[in-house]
């Protein structure tokens, strides 16, 4: 019988792993992908420092290392079973079953699937690409920066909340992170790319954490990076293969056109597949953006509707790295403090 | 054939006299004709007088440079004290030597090499010249020092030079120690020496100086004077004698206008780049230090002055208090951005449309009140002057109680003149239009300009803290005095702008214990707040406040008292304590 | 771009189209402005397809103009549209194939209001029968008639004399495609493809061989709008409109314009002759201007039908350039020979657009 | 060219292609602030001459990023240059800088120097 069972080895399940260890708990980690880290490994740079996201990586992968944790990889779980006894039977992909006191949650987030929103033509127009997408390009960026095209960019366009704050998606939620991560690309290719024109196209700019603000003014004011208003409506390509958007400027109330030549779209975060399967397996209760319902928002957010099953990181809906590092701390403390009550 | 080497100094001197002579002809040809018709009219008067002993204490002896920097006037005094009385005394030397003061002009420069015999009171004499020479050489020795460490005279930044300024400066600082080494070569050959003279000529015998040596070292020194001649008009030291015609010309009553005219260009070259100015900026607290005056003068001159660094520029005046010359320096700047922006002023046509009412109270009023833009953005300022004048029982009109427009100042400011006019005209004609007596101003960025550009004719212009204290002698209101400590801060424009002191402090020890601060009245800091500046970034401008705050509150005030809106605005997001305008301190001590 | 992921897009939506026996309700400014189209269209469906369509002289305009211009009332139009029915209901058929496409989102709309609120077919039954004596059945199945046709592509294909290829180069035909706005921007379930991406057009096209040119405006209003094209001070609105389109699909060169909705073919047409006599512009390389044509004439061209037989000289911009990139022989002397073989009046030439 | 009765009306769509960008360019080289704003709109509450006529400077602001110089000419001389919105912008915006940069910004677009 182990003392934890954590689902997911992206940093909320590390995390959770090692805070736990240091409270004096055995824990395992299960992760269905062949390295720990989860979407951190195709990152390229983080907000509000932009500094690497290996950096990160790396301290995490070290700490693994370090405290020897005991993870599965390659390793996904297909049920959670309640047991009468109050303890949890997880069954996995590799014919293991787990025994556990507890199981933590922290299988995070997948991305919502732009094709979903046709009109803006992913995977129809080579010079789509996600944020997602951009993060890999510059992660592995070798000499000049260049569009799917092979053409250096003179007009690039970020188009926010795709596939977040829209009913169309199935999504009414904000992914809280795409804003400030637009910003942050901005950035980025305006100085990878300084004779480019960059455009963010947006419905409002929450920039609620430390720092954005300042890295929001800093887009506008330093490099020029124009913010227009106004949500992204259809994608055309011209002849000349370049991109043409149709976004309203609602300050100015006009409808507009822009001729781009790369459309990066900041697409949300989705509840991932699994999350579905543990509402299935375990009865546990879900909130209507699908996320996993936090038992109470203010004083039990690490805490699901089943008792002992509890949750770390993005499980419970978008956060940011900073967040989901605080969130898995706080769900080591409430794990110990289940434990030493049972 | 041996006396050509006078020839460099003599051609020099000319050429300085006919550039002058065209220079100042054409200026003073160029000033307007009632300023000319002053100077007639004021030139036989006590001002002459006056403008003479300016000259002395001012362009010789640099009495207002010794008063802020002892070092630095001794400096300047040495050279320029030293130089006339060496030109005095080498005349009445020439007078002993030949019995008339109608020498050539180069004998008094060069006697020692003309004059190897004795005459009468000739020890004396060369010894006084050796003393003189001596004099300068101690103000020549500390002006290399300033060139190569500014700091030691108390000066942070000094200014920067172009190749005429350096080329007559060179001149300058090897006229003199030529000129000793020309004369101890002569005194090493003929004896003629006085004790400093001697002194060198005796190292010079050391190395057997000949005719030939003391040739070179005569027309080294005629050189150096020549090429210092042709040099100044067109550097910095043509303030020497400009500086006296503006003494002149200043004292004879003529004004700058908004227009840079030809007494704007004398002004201009007046400036003796002291560097007092730089010192007293505010600037250099967030790291300017290319936009203080002394250097617009210099791009005025060189026709090189950006834009930035012209709208750059607080316009609080206290350079101008320093400038020993007293030049105007705000309004030079201001007459600048005058031409600079003159192409594109506003007509403001939509005051032609808008409804031509002039409120009234049915009574004779008493006093017609303007607000102004700023004093709306404080309500708490127009509901105190609100209450007081109630209090008081005046019947007034609140001109701009709905809708008003601007006074004009903050045009005036970035140079909109003609545009401003057109707000003058329009409040100007609301004003008359009222029939009240007294004109009650908030802001004295409004009250600089009414008194300045309104003619208003009978109509008195009165800041409220100059009303209040006149309400409270008359007893229409009474002030209860509390315990708490209060320190003022002098707005610009009203402090420097309009010699409004006391009436603040008055007002303010009637309600309070009020406290000093390091630098106030006509050195008062600013408050950063400025409308003078167009291109001081928000940054740059809390910087500023800062420091400011750091002055006034050195002494724990429990309030920080101002009588301006702009700057109660700028203090109130950078303090702890209480901001208040005097308004608001005497509408709360009323009793 | 990736043509796979797109095509896949453009063919996600598709609507029941019924197979055979259809009640014909003509248009208004197809049998006006492209009068040979609709005679092509039941050549098509009785001679090549074999299908049994009824043409009924009885029937009459469904008065979509004027509702479209506010001066018919709606419970009028209704009535009107009840008629139809009942005069299909009479012919023993359950099936319309509609030819306009403001017919078609006008019947649309009236089925779809009968089906919220029967208490307004009640009514209608009840104006009907006081006004005819006639009673009606509601269709089994609606259809634009683009839509039959979409429906047999294949089967044309088949029998193509031509293809939608440049004969000189080999190169398939550039087309522009345009979707009229009532076609199923109102009810996108009741288009093929949808609202955002129709395929009943483009699938013809690519059956028969040409190019879908995808630009950026192609889902744009043509410019007609009723309103602003009625009211002769709003008409530079309308024909703004158009510019618009036009401009946008310049650069691609489009060898030709196909359009479902006679009313989007007669003003991309027309507009095109306004544009050049008041702006001196046209939108093809050589100054002819684009030919439109309805996909009646389309399917025409691609069975071997003479083209004058289809009323391609009733044109605007004319077609003689298509016809050469085609290969289609025609016979220039005959581009104005009445059905009799006399001479027609030959029209004006326009000052700038070529002809 | 003829006349129908009827001209083609001027697009309302804001083409980024086509926007003038001279004198936008001219004000962000001497006064990099005007970049940060955020169409709060504070400068336009409180402006004086807002209260007198139609003056939007909020609006200005926009209309020159899209280069809509003729208005802007028609619209920039009814400020007063009285400086409420300096006190009032959230980015500390030098807005008298960028009025009277407009307003010199236009004078040297008449003068076809830029």
């Amino acid at each position: 019988m182990i003392d934890v069972l954590i689902i997911g080895g992206g940093i909320a399940g590390i995390e959770t792993a090692c805070s736990l260890q240091d409270l004096g708990y055995e824990t395992v980690i299960v992760e269905k992908e062949r390295t720990i880290g989860g979407h951190l490994n195709n990152w390229d740079t983080l907000f509000p420092t932009h500094r690497p996201a290996s950096e990160v990586l790396e301290y995490y992968t070290e700490e693994t290392r370090k405290r020897a944790l005991t993870i599965y990889l390659n390793t996904y779980v297909t049920s959670i079973i309640k047991l009468d006894d109050g303890t949890f039977e997880v069954n996995t992909s590799r014919d293991v079953i787990f025994h556990s006191k507890t199981v933590v949650i922290a299988s995070g987030y997948s991305l919502f699937n732009a094709e979903r929103k046709e009109e803006y033509g992913y995977k129809i127009y080579d010079n789509v690409l996600t944020s997602a997408d951009l993060e890999k390009k510059l992660k592995t960026l070798n000499g000049e920066f260049k569009t799917p095209t092979d053409k250096v960019p003179e007009k690039i366009a970020f188009i926010h909340c795709v596939g977040s704050r829209d009913e169309k998606s199935g999504n009414h939620y904000c992914s809280k992170l795409c804003c400030v991560t637009a910003v942050k690309q901005a950035i980025h290719m305006k100085q990878i790319c300084p004779q480019a024109d960059i455009f963010c196209c947006y419905m409002d700019l929450r920039m609620y954490g430390p720092g954005f603000e300042e890295m929001y003014r800093e887009a506008q004011e330093k490099y020029h990076i124009q913010f227009i208003r106004g949500r992204l409506s259809e994608v055309g390509e011209n002849a000349d293969g370049t991109l043409q958007l149709k976004v309203e400027d609602t300050l100015a109330a006009r409808p507009s056109k822009i001729k781009v030549d790369m459309l990066v779209l900041m697409v949300g975060m989705e509840s991932p597949q699994s999350t579905a399967l543990f509402k299935e397996t375990c009865g546990l209760q879900c909130a209507p953006n699908r996320f996993i319902q936090p038992n109470d928002h203010h004083i039990g957010s690490n805490k699901t509707n089943i008792d002992g099953l509890f949750t770390a990181g993005t499980s419970i809906g978008p956060m940011s790295i900073f967040d989901t590092i605080n969130h898995a701390k706080a769900s080591a403390i409430t794990i110990k403090n289940y434990l030493s009550r049972n | 054939m041996e006396n050509y080497f006078i020839l460099p100094f003599t051609l020099g001197m000319i050429t300085l006299f006919v550039i002058l002579f065209i220079k100042y002809g054409l200026w003073i040809a160029r000033l307007s004709h009632i300023d000319k018709l002053r100077i007639i009219q004021c030139i036989f008067t006590r001002r002459t007088w006056d403008a003479i002993v300016e000259s002395v204490m001012e362009g010789l002896l640099h009495r207002s440079i010794f008063k802020r920097n002892p070092l630095l006037g001794y400096m300047h005094m040495s050279l320029a004290f030293g130089w006339f009385l060496l030109i005095v005394v080498g005349h009445i030397e020439g007078f002993l030597c030949y019995g008339t003061f109608a020498n050539a002009p180069w004998i008094p420069i060069f006697f020692q090499y003309f004059v190897h015999y004795q005459f009468p009171g000739e020890r004396i004499m060369t010894n006084l010249m050796d003393f003189l020479l001596l004099f300068i050489l101690s103000g020549v020795l500390l002006a290399y020092f300033k060139r190569l460490n500014s700091k030691i005279f108390g000066i942070k930044k000094t200014t920067k030079l172009k190749p005429f300024d350096k080329m007559a400066m060179i001149a300058l600082w090897f006229i003199f120690p030529l000129r000793l080494f020309a004369e101890s070569a002569t005194a090493a050959l003929y004896g003629n020496g006085g004790f400093l003279t001697n002194s060198v000529a005796n190292l010079f015998i050391l190395i057997h100086v000949t005719p030939t040596m003391e040739s070179i070292l005569w027309w080294a020194y005629s050189i150096s004077l020549g090429l210092f001649f042709v040099g100044m008009p067109f550097s910095r030291y043509m303030h020497i004698l400009t500086e006296v015609l503006f003494i002149f010309l200043r004292h004879y009553g003529i004004k700058l206008k908004k227009q840079f005219n030809s007494y704007s260009r004398i002004q201009v070259y007046s400036c003796s780049r002291c560097g007092v100015c730089i010192d007293v900026c505010q600037m250099h607290v967030a790291n300017i230090s290319n936009n203080q005056s002394v250097y617009i003068l210099k791009n005025i001159r060189d026709q090189n002055l950006t834009d930035r660094k012209l709208y750059n520029c607080l316009l609080c005046g206290r350079c101008e208090q320093v400038c020993p010359v007293k030049i105007n320096l705000n309004d030079l700047r201001i007459s600048q951005r005058i031409r600079a922006t003159k192409e594109y002023n506003s007509d403001y046509a939509f005051l032609q449309s808008l409804p031509n009412e002039t409120p009234t109270t049915g009574k004779q009023p008493e006093v017609i009140y303007f607000a102004g833009c700023m004093t709306h953005m404080t309500p708490g300022i127009k509901k105190s002057i609100v209450k007081v004048l109630d209090k008081a029982n005046v019947n007034y009109i609140f001109m701009d109680k709905e809708k008003g427009a601007c006074c004009g100042r903050p045009l005036m400011l970035a140079g909109q003149y003609e545009a401003a006019k057109k707000l003058i005209d329009f409040n100007r004609k609301k004003i008359l239009e009222s029939g009240a007596p007294v004109l009650l101003v908030s802001c004295p960025i409004c009250y600089k300009v009414f008194r300045d550009d309104y003619e208003l004719g009978q109509i008195t212009i009165k800041h409220h803290s100059e009303y209040f204290l006149e309400l409270v002698e008359q007893g229409r209101i009474s002030l209860k005095k509390s315990n708490s400590s209060i320190v003022y801060h002098d707005p610009c424009e009203l402090g420097r702008g309009c010699n409004v002191y006391e009436q603040p402090r008055e007002l303010l020890k009637k309600t309070g214990t009020l406290l000093s601060a390091k630098q106030e009245k006509v050195m008062s800091l600013c408050c950063s707040g400025s409308l003078g500046d167009l291109s001081l970034s928000m940054p740059d401008r809390n910087v500023i406040k800062a420091e400011t705050l750091k002055v006034l509150l050195q002494k724990n005030p429990d309030v920080l008292a101002t009588a301006c809106p702009l700057c109660k605005k700028t203090f109130v997001k950078g303090v702890n304590i209480q901001v208040k305008d005097i308004a608001e301190i005497v509408a709360n001590a009323m009793e | 771009m990736n043509t796979e992921a797109k095509k896949q897009i453009w063919s996600s939506y598709q609507k029941e189209i019924a197979d055979n026996n259809y009640y014909y309700a003509r248009s208004c400014i197809r049998q006006n402005f492209f009068p040979a189209s609709e005679v092509t269209f039941l050549r098509i469906l009785r001679e090549e397809l074999n299908k049994n369509i009824f043409d009924d002289p009885n029937h009459t305009t469904c008065t979509g103009i004027g509702y479209h211009s506010d001066i018919v009332p709606f419970d009028t139009i209704q009535t009107v549209v009840a008629r139809h029915f009942a005069l299909m209901t009479e012919a023993g058929l359950e099936n319309v194939a509609i030819s306009c496409v403001t017919s078609f989102g006008m019947y649309t709309e009236i089925l779809d209001l009968w089906h919220h609120f029967p208490e307004q077919l009640e009514k209608i039954r009840e104006y009907l029968y006081k006004a005819t004596k006639r009673e009606f059945n509601i269709p089994k199945n609606i259809a634009h008639t683009s839509d039959i046709i979409y429906k047999f592509r294949n089967e044309i294909a088949e029998k193509a004399k031509h293809k939608l290829i440049n004969v000189q180069t080999g190169e398939p035909l550039n087309v522009v495609e345009h979707i009229g706005c009532h076609y199923a921007k109102m009810f996108p379930t009741k288009g093929v493809g949808g609202a955002e991406f129709p395929q009943v057009l483009s699938g013809m096209i690519e059956s028969w061989g040409g190019n879908v040119v995808d630009y950026p405006e192609r889902r744009h209003c043509c410019g007609f709008g009723f309103r602003n094209y009625l009211v002769q001070a709003n008409r530079g609105y309308s024909v703004s409109n158009t510019k618009k389109k036009l401009e946008s699909m310049k650069p691609y060169k489009p060898d030709f314009i196909v359009a479902n909705c006679p009313g989007c073919a007669m003003f991309m047409d027309k507009w095109q002759y306004t544009l050049a006599e008041m702006e001196g512009v046209t939108y093809d390389e050589f100054g002819y201007g684009i030919p439109v044509l309805t996909y009646e004439e389309m399917a025409g061209l691609v069975l071997g039908y003479n083209p004058w037989d289809l009323g391609l000289q009733m044109h605007q911009v004319q077609c003689e350039p298509l016809l050469d990139k085609l290969g289609i022989k025609y016979d220039p002397k005959a581009k104005y020979l009445d059905k009799n073989g006399n001479q027609m009046p030959l029209p004006e030439k326009p000052s700038c657009l070529k002809v | 060219m003829r006349n129908f009765g009827f001209t083609t009306t001027k697009s309302r769509t804001i083409d980024y292609e086509k926007i003038d960008t001279r004198l936008i360019s001219y004000i962000l080289q001497n006064e990099p602030s005007f970049n940060a704003c955020l169409s709060c709109g504070s400068c336009t509450a409180i402006c004086s001459a807002g209260n007198l006529t139609s003056f939007n400077i909020r609006k200005l602001s926009l209309q020159i990023r899209l280069g809509d110089i003729e208005n802007t000419k028609l619209e920039i001389d009814k400020c007063m240059l009285c400086g409420k919105c300096l006190l009032e912008c959230p980015r500390g915006i030098n807005t008298r800088n960028v009025i009277m940069l407009i307003k010199k910004g236009l004078n040297i677009i008449d003068k076809n120097e830029i």
